[in-house]
């Protein structure tokens, strides 16, 4: 990448956040879905109502949360709920808009590895945290926008596990709600799946990215949409809000780290 | 019908090896007190149940506290891994750690259903995971009225519950606000219960929908201040992201981490110790 | 989003003939205006959904607004029976009322159900009860895991739900508190809102947990003071039960019910001049 | 009934109070019921734990409530609950001792009728108000209490409808929870449901009422247990302490009535 303005980080997340539109309900992952839900927030989307799965509810933190359930998040949010209504009233009742989630490892439909990486389930190399929310945010959305770092390691033509899918593709005799379209935003792209195959599809570069460089990157035999384009690089607005609350979030928690 | 009671006299009536015990809290109001009391008193094979295993299950699980763990999220919020947690999984240090995997919807709902007094819940849960083909507590059932295929899991009933929270009053009632996570859900749903509180104060004044735990469900009430560090209590205290960070390189080390805990758990008499020796260590760093 | 309108406007808006509405309020926060501007725009075929249908329904049934009721009690509570809804389900006056009974654990799960996007939901319900037997929505099915027989109940999801809360603010954020029933439920279960409230504040000074209906889940916030009368509004004002014994005078007799609804209702434009009009009978009562 | 101190329906009330053991969880119908289980609260059980379904838990009112919600209720409760929560976690999560009841028709095994008398289910001659609370409160709480006055026409053979039950009596695989003991409180007597066949007994006389009596007011064919006795009169205290709630009560609902 050869403008220095901006990292491939910060076009990322600026990218995902261009994608939450106002007055959408967004429930959120802990870290760059975070920011960029917030950056959203911050700029062109101040209506947006994100949701955080400890209960918060229109949550709107001044500095970004370092996990799920920070104070912050219950101090600004409209209500606060109990884990159990989040769930059940808020994902499963159909409310959320749009499931904004990280993920270890995605495939080429989106699905999300979150358990383990190598090994069996019983003996694996690595140990991942687990499912959290993700399996229901996957089917309960709208739609679902992940957020990662591009690379062979990430994107993956084999899931080491399949933790969260939303895919109805078992039985077709079971009718529970499947999933919705699914946005990918790396620091290179952005992908989109496709209606019909479900496969994610190269749809945008990021500025100075090339379809080669992207490939290489990328773990399956890659799709490129007929309408590529390339997204606009990071606005002056977009760059400094963006700057400023991942300046004001460090301030934060390094505070608290000077007491220790 | 709550008694008042100091920790340690309450986790040793309640907490004996073998049992099924939760101790809740949503990176909120994490009751890492009674966690650590439980390892001073040494018990065994205890099924763990928690959503989000974070620092002091890790704890418990490097101190070979546990042969199982029921939860759907373990890790160290904001920071990353759990150590202890990963290497009884990839390793079997200290022991072997069954565990039993669900979601957080799933989990929630398991906690629902024990609280409900209902053998089962369900939820939309799990399509395309692979999840259900490790963990024969996830089936499917088929809805009377529409047909449609839904997950349906066992409730929780755990034998004992701990949770953290903000106050009790004078008999017992339990207040907790701020986010208040599956607490009430994982009291109810278990035989007993232990809240250890930042306060007894002579009325909650509460407002009249808060989130309170009425004294006759619960068993013991012990006044630990600080009992949730490193996380938070709303209104008390912040969380110590410090020690969380600090945790990942204790925990990375067997050898650190036993030895780290042999100084401040093991040898010392409760969690005011325990606080106490963590400040004495602080000290000593800074001046070094 | 919610919109700020009048009540006649709202009711204009969402409620048609034919469809199945839910106007909630357990003994407290009962939607009346609501009803009683239903009334006042002639709905016909209405599929009325209620726990407790009370006063306003038994005007709604006496005046022909509904084909059918789904509820699990109705009465005037600590007066007596409703006349209107009895003679409905007796005599078929002033049309055939079918009817859909449950318990209210079961109308509660159901709502819940509705709420939570589930086709249905699962109770110890009925055991050894008749209701079963003339309700086709009543059914039984089996725990996954413990083979135990449970009752079954659809979801309920109301084309429209109205509620009255005690306060909005600017943005449509609703604050409902005393005692909150099965608003919530009733609200999240429906695919549209109503919220009549005693007043639009600036904020709603909300303790943390409250329960609140964020504006994004409410279509339209109509400032009715009053608004519950006669039951009442926690904080508010109380409840009239001078009035609920009234009406068991008025509502006895067809003719003085239709006679009353024509001069109080129909021939009133608002609430505010429905109480402006029982203001003037009773001083004439009182001076007569 | 000779002796004139007290009134029969007092002496309903005052029994079926001390059936109400101090630190018992009350789930309570309004009326009687809830007359008996404040009686009790303001006697010898000050710890009992009264619950409304309408969701108030520890209610401690001053007056009797008119209808299951009243304000009073919440404003004197340990917590005010949602109506789905009261039902789900306390009652159905067995949490309630004793279930308070009245209705309008009881047959011999205690099952209630509140949804018809006469005519068929769909035509009924009168149409009563249904449910309610009931058919739960008889499978989920440990024990049943019903109070109500004593006649031909409420203590029948034959029930026009079984609204509320409990007994696992349809079917051996169904393995739910089934219903406790029951106690019946009259105007004439106490009777209790013998643990083998769920019949109701007659197992104590108020004073000066005669078997006779009771049989004749009682439309099955009544069974008296070996051990009968004959409940204690009312004492001052139990009187003075039902009065002054009744009169507390009227005069805080006429006054309302004043101001129409």
């Amino acid at each position: 990448m050869s403008d220095q303005r901006y990292t491939a980080s910060e076009m990322m997340t600026i990218v995902a956040a261009r994608g939450v539109t106002n007055h959408t309900v967004c429930f959120v992952g802990i870290g760059i879905p975070s920011a960029a839900a917030n950056l959203a927030r911050l700029t062109h989307a101040p209506d947006v109502v994100l949701i955080y799965e400890s209960g918060t509810i229109g949550a709107k933190p001044t500095v970004l949360p370092l996990s799920i359930g920070d104070g912050e998040l219950a101090e600004t949010a409209d209500t606060v709920v109990s884990v159990p209504e989040i769930f059940r009233y808020w994902l499963q009742g159909g409310r959320v808009d749009v499931g904004f989630l990280g993920a270890a490892q995605v495939d080429k439909y989106g699905r999300l590895n979150t358990t383990i990486i190598g090994g069996s389930y019983e003996k694996p190399k690595v140990r991942l945290p687990g499912a959290g929310g993700a399996p229901e945010i996957a089917t309960s959305a709208r739609e679902v926008w992940l957020v990662l770092k591009h690379s062979k390691r990430t994107l993956v033509d084999q899931l080491s596990f399949v933790t969260s899918s939303g895919y109805l593709d078992r039985s077709d005799s079971r009718r529970a709600r499947g999933r919705g379209r699914t946005t990918l935003v790396t620091d290179l792209c952005v992908m989109r799946s496709d209606p019909e195959t479900n496969e994610l599809v190269l749809s945008a570069l990021h500025p100075h990215v090339t379809v080669e460089q992207v490939r290489e990157h990328t773990g399956w035999k890659l799709r490129v949409s007929d309408e590529l384009t390339i997204s606009d690089p990071p606005t002056e607005n977009e760059l400094y809000v963006l700057r400023d609350l991942q300046e004001r979030t460090l301030r934060a928690h390094d505070g608290e780290a000077v007491n220790e | 019908m709550a008694e008042f009671c100091n920790l340690r006299d309450a986790v040793s009536a309640l907490v004996k090896d073998d049992i099924m015990i939760a101790l809740e809290g949503f990176t909120h109001l994490i009751p890492t007190a009674a966690g650590q009391e439980i390892i001073r008193q040494r018990r065994r094979n205890l099924h763990l149940v928690r959503m989000t295993p974070d620092i002091v299950y890790d704890q418990m699980i490097g101190m070979g506290c546990a042969k199982r763990l029921t939860f759907s999220w373990g890790g160290n919020p904001g920071v990353g891994s759990l150590h202890r947690f990963r290497e009884a999984i990839q390793s079997g240090f200290p022991n072997h750690l069954a565990i039993e995997e669900h979601s957080h919807a799933d989990m929630a709902a398991r906690y629902q259903a024990g609280a409900s007094g209902l053998p089962f819940a369900i939820l939309r849960g799990y399509v395309g995971s692979d999840l259900p083909l490790h963990n024969s507590n996830i089936r499917f059932i088929d809805c009377p009225f529409t047909g449609e295929t839904l997950a349906a899991t066992p409730a929780l009933s755990p034998d004992v519950t701990i949770i953290h929270a903000q106050c009790a009053d004078q008999r017992g009632n339990v207040l907790i606000h701020g986010i208040i996570g599956i607490q009430k859900e994982a009291a109810l749903a278990a035989r007993h219960v232990i809240v250890t509180v930042e306060k007894i104060v002579d009325s909650l004044n509460a407002p009249v929908n808060a989130c309170i735990l009425p004294h006759w469900v619960v068993d013991y009430v012990c006044e630990v201040p600080g009992g949730a560090h490193p996380s938070y209590a709303h209104g008390y205290y912040e969380r110590d992201n410090a020690f969380c960070k600090r945790w990942d390189g204790i925990s990375k080390d067997r050898e650190l981490f036993l030895a780290w805990m042999e100084r401040h758990i093991l040898n010392t008499g409760d969690f005011a110790e325990f606080r106490a020796s963590l400040e004495a260590e602080n000290h000593l760093d800074l001046s070094a």
